[in-house]
């Protein structure tokens, strides 16, 4: 197995004719991924080293059966072409570009969820699932194939750890990269739950940081849940604190958020905390033992 | 985005908020004018983003223009928990009967809209949350639907609002969560709402955080902006567009992504170093960035080395290689810097820094490694 | 059994305090209704011959555990109430109020089909189960306890055909009254699947009228899903041709909506139609025998 | 509500919806005037509410002020199928490189909007439905998450709508699915949308349709609206309120809720009489609204008989009795009236008029007696 990503998955690319979303289109296609489409409005007709390009994602989806879309339009464009995603039926939006507005993202966010879709992201890294297929912006020379799941609301965090695994000979199943914003698609909960129920996965690494509560959220969850064993890392220990100007966020969200507020949390549920890369990939090969 | 008060209650006035009248200076003399225009007495207020303005003496009561610019001098200029005074808003006194609080914050959490409502305002908000909480109101609103009538008129009766102020505040928190969605924000803060003597329901304070990445759709808003930082790297790093926030240590820190300079600060601190700053060059890291991103950098004394810390995935090594080589020749620095570069075209990048950079820039295998290196270094100009 | 309104009914009124609100729901209590609460904002304390009001419906629906609502409020605010009332978690909205502008019916339709409450109306006269509960305005002495379910798009109708089921000894199980504006929360197929479901319903008798397709979607609907045998009667053989100013609504509706096209397209299923209310409730008795 | 043309394209205006400019007149003088003022060619076309002008010859060209003054003059006054023609609307002649077909229906059966859009306009665009389905573009919207630029660009791509008319076509849906919530628009309608030979794409025609129910909130169009109908008792219906059809029989018809007047139609009809209107007066009918509808029918010289047939719910029946009481009282009529009173309150009403009626009101026990009766005495009568 492995998760949202594999060999069955049919890439259509949104912005593929873009210097971003071309480059890495045909990177995931070099990788092994399945891209059988991509889309820019006006450039229906052509094609981008044999990946023909549409007018509109509902005629790429018709014609090529596409399951997985995946964002490189420019962040004001950006929510629009996830809406234009939701419509088509993919069942995988992965959605790379940073910057969208959050109060589009709390409308797409809301609708979505009263459907069945996944999305990823936005400003997130991408998804891998090594030696199966790619799909966003990832380095895949730092993944090899193995069976530690890893989630993480960082890109080059994401890479990091993966580097410090793979330096201890631990390869993934899958890397989830679920992005930074306020709002995203997918929680560490959506993909640890997802983990849990993929054979293929021995292990989860979750890769926090400061700021929100969802590495709180996850500990709750995790220990509620979960038989497959999960180790953390957090980063942000020495970060300045955020500025916060009104009182209502220090209402909701209490003493959470801070990088020792959250790896106390973990350790309060039996979930082990690395302090720096190194020491979350040493973590992950004594619980694999 | 942050606003400050004046900034603020002009946007609420624009979405029907019933807000004091009221005027800027930036002198003793400008508020005397002020003062003179708004007539009776008048508050002045001290404007800096930062809470506890009042504690702090930064807003004062003046019966007349001769105490307004009396006050406006003890005011102006004044140094609230770092923010010094460059400017204060002077608006008539209002004749206050009882003081609530009224918000909405963009709630990540539960990622909806949150409003809060108390009748309990104008004082310390976040211990009335604590030590009475059902004396504040909380209602987390769905985006799609929407804010109706029926929540604002629930809140009130939760959070004990007066029979006379009831219409008043009804109105107000529907135009508020208009104005919260119509202009993008992540918060919208009243403290003190107040209901005056004559009846009127009125906002006093206005807090206002507007998104960064909506201020396209509002080009009112983002003119508005301006530095609000004494420090001359954090100005700069501002002006760069770049993400920077300084600290108090010796190593400077370039990174691309958040969680990878957080994670490069923790490190550092690991190896026995103090970093001096927080810079994000970006996911995306091009050369002219990473230019921007060492001006900024070098231009601060305190830094004696430099650790840049690269993991490309749409930033590519090369060209974050070709940058640091064009800043070094731009400004000359001599100060060591330690690199480190993993990723995307990391190879093209290790070879163009071995191949053509001073000695002062050495290459790094690991970031645990670079940290070191970049801490001993530090630890040796010092 | 029956549908939607019985014993187990526990009604809140909004609006409780207006002049018709208050007629009807105390004629509603004197029927038997098990009406719990009212609310109107500001009245919270006050009571109208004995049914507690309260300020908010969120505070009458927590502390009368009330499991229908009826919304009583002018126009101008029923919208709204409407939403307060789904908000309120209650099973069941029951709008009796004429003249909410349809595009605030079209987002609260919305809204509430991703959900599972059920609205009947709005503009409908509401629902009875005869001898056990009714919500809204119906005459109830036109009612009979018996095995007909009745549905109905127009109100005053609904009565003229229940007298005439009466005068031939026929009461019904429940009479829905569905409303006739453009949207209405519940068509005639919603209400049809649950007489389909009701261990007393014998037969349904489908009363509609000139104007949109339910009838002929209802027809498809009986022919495919329905074991209860159907009768129907529908109202405007006679009457004016509708003003059509555009094109654009010819092009959606083609040749329906007009009397003698839903009548073939009943007859087509096999639905006998009758073409004046003393005539229906003959079909019905010979369809009971 | 429906508008006319030249109201349309106002809203259009408003909404940011590119449209010829123009000028209404109501005479000859009027339109030469405006012709003069526009300049060059212009179309003089009939402000009627009704499809088909063009055909009937109400839209014509006219190469200079003297042709617009007498095409006006040709215009005004034409009836155009039962329609008079009391005002022209004047704008500057088009130059057309492409007819296309936009528009926007409130459609009840899917309970959406949709938005349909066809290369193949300024035709007979239900023959292009009929003949060549493929070639009229169509998308249902749903209400809460909205229309967004994609919905544009696709149906632009699958109504193969010309490269060079995209961005204005895409422009044009947007902003008018904007103005059709916005508006409470039960239809908006273009017919022909064109793209002018300097490339830029207006609406040459607006068909606008507003949700009465709606019309509270947008106090302008509702001022817009006028009477409409030739017929003096569907004007007194009007000024009065009262939902009033006229038709071409001599039993006059009063009910409560439009399904049972409906019946109520069809039932005469079966009794072998010819129903002289459609009126209902509404399902909470009360005292004054018996009074304005009876002063309707009773002004009309061809009704015979009258039949009030009423089953009360909210309608009180006693209230009926008393309304109809006042109305014979007031207007002084002998014409027959058979009364079937039902439902709240049916004894107090019956007996009200028992006791209190003039000799020419009757009461029947059924709807099925009472139109039998009715249609017996128009026939005796007649």
């Amino acid at each position: 197995m492995s998760i949202l990503v594999d060999g069955n998955t049919r890439l259509v690319v949104q912005g593929i004719t873009g210097r971003e979303g071309q480059f890495h289109a045909t990177r995931n296609k070099a990788y092994g991924t399945n891209v059988v489409a991509g889309v820019t409005p006006g450039k229906g007709g052509q094609d981008i080293e044999g990946i023909p390009v549409f007018n509109t994602l509902h005629q790429a989806v018709t014609e090529t059966e596409a399951n997985t879309a995946m964002v490189f339009v420019p962040p004001r464009f950006a929510a629009d072409a996830i809406y234009e995603a939701i419509e088509s039926g993919v069942e995988l939006i992965i959605a790379i570009t940073e910057g969208i507005p959050a109060h589009d993202m709390l409308n797409i966010y809301t609708h979505l969820r009263r459907g069945n879709q996944t999305l990823i992201g936005p400003n997130c890294p991408g998804v891998i699932s090594p030696g199966k297929a790619t799909v966003g912006i990832m380095p895949t020379q730092v993944f090899n194939p193995g069976r530690v799941g890893l989630v993480s609301r960082s890109g080059t965090l994401t890479y990091q750890i993966s580097k410090e695994l793979a330096l201890l000979g631990i390869g993934q199943s899958t890397v989830v990269g679920i992005g930074g914003d306020p709002v995203v698609g997918s929680s560490f909960i959506d993909i640890i739950s997802k983990f849990e129920d993929d054979d293929e996965t021995d292990l989860v690494v979750m890769v926090g940081e400061i700021g929100g509560n969802e590495e709180e959220k996850a500990a709750e969850y995790i220990a509620a849940n979960m038989k497959t064993p999960v180790v953390s890392y957090i980063a942000g220990f020495q970060a300045p604190p955020g500025k916060q100007m009104g009182h209502a966020g220090a209402i909701i969200t209490g003493s959470s958020g801070t990088a020792q507020g959250k790896k106390e949390a973990l350790e309060a549920k039996g979930i082990r905390v690395g302090t720096n890369p190194t020491e979350v990939a040493q973590f992950a090969k004594e619980a694999l033992r | 985005m942050d606003l400050f008060e004046y900034q603020g209650k002009e946007l609420f006035a624009r979405n029907g908020i019933p807000v004091p009248s009221g005027e800027t200076a930036e002198t003793p003399a400008e508020a005397r004018a002020a003062a003179e225009r708004i007539g009776g007495t008048v508050v002045v207020k001290a404007q800096v983003q930062v809470g506890g303005r009042g504690k702090a003496g930064g807003i004062q009561l003046a019966a007349n223009p001769d105490e307004a610019e009396a006050r406006a001098r003890d005011i102006l200029g004044m140094d609230i928990k770092g923010h010094i005074v460059h400017r204060v808003w002077i608006e008539s006194a209002s004749d206050i009967e009882k003081e609530y609080y009224a918000s909405i914050t963009f709630d990540r959490s539960e990622k909806k809209p949150l409003v809060m409502l108390s009748a309990m305002g104008g004082v310390d908000i976040e211990a009335v949350a604590e030590e009475h909480p059902d004396k504040l109101a909380r209602l987390h609103i769905d985006p799609l639907s929407g804010f109706h009538p029926h929540h604002a008129r629930r809140l009130c009766y939760e959070a004990g609002i007066d029979p006379e102020a009831m219409r008043g505040v009804q109105d107000i928190l529907i135009k508020l969560y208009a104005g919260f969605t119509d202009l993008d924000a992540m918060l919208f803060e009243i403290n003190p709402l107040i209901l005056t003597k004559g009846g009127d329901v009125i906002a006093l304070d206005a807090k206002v955080t507007i998104d960064n990445n909506a201020l396209y759709r509002h080009p009112d808003v983002a003119a508005l902006q301006e530095s609000t930082t004494e420090d001359p790297q954090e100005r700069m790093a501002q002006e760069k567009g770049v993400t920077y926030v300084k600290l108090d240590g010796d190593v400077g820190i370039l990174g691309n992504g958040a969680g990878l300079v957080m994670s490069t600060l923790d490190v550092v601190a690991l190896a026995g170093g103090r970093p001096a700053n927080f810079l994000d060059a970006g996911g995306g890291s091009k050369a002219d960035e990473v230019v921007a991103a060492l001006e900024v950098l070098l231009s601060d004394p305190k830094v004696k080395s430099l650790l840049i810390n690269i993991f490309g995935g749409i930033t590519r090594c090369d060209e974050v290689a070709e940058g640091l080589l064009t800043a070094i020749d731009q400004l000359g620095s001599t100060i060591p810097i330690v690199v480190r570069l993993d990723g995307t075209n990391e190879e093209e990048g290790r070879k163009i820094i071995q191949d053509r950079a001073p000695s002062n820039v050495v290459v790094e295998p690991t970031m645990l490694s670079a940290a070191e290196r970049a801490v001993a270094l530090a630890k040796e100009a010092a």
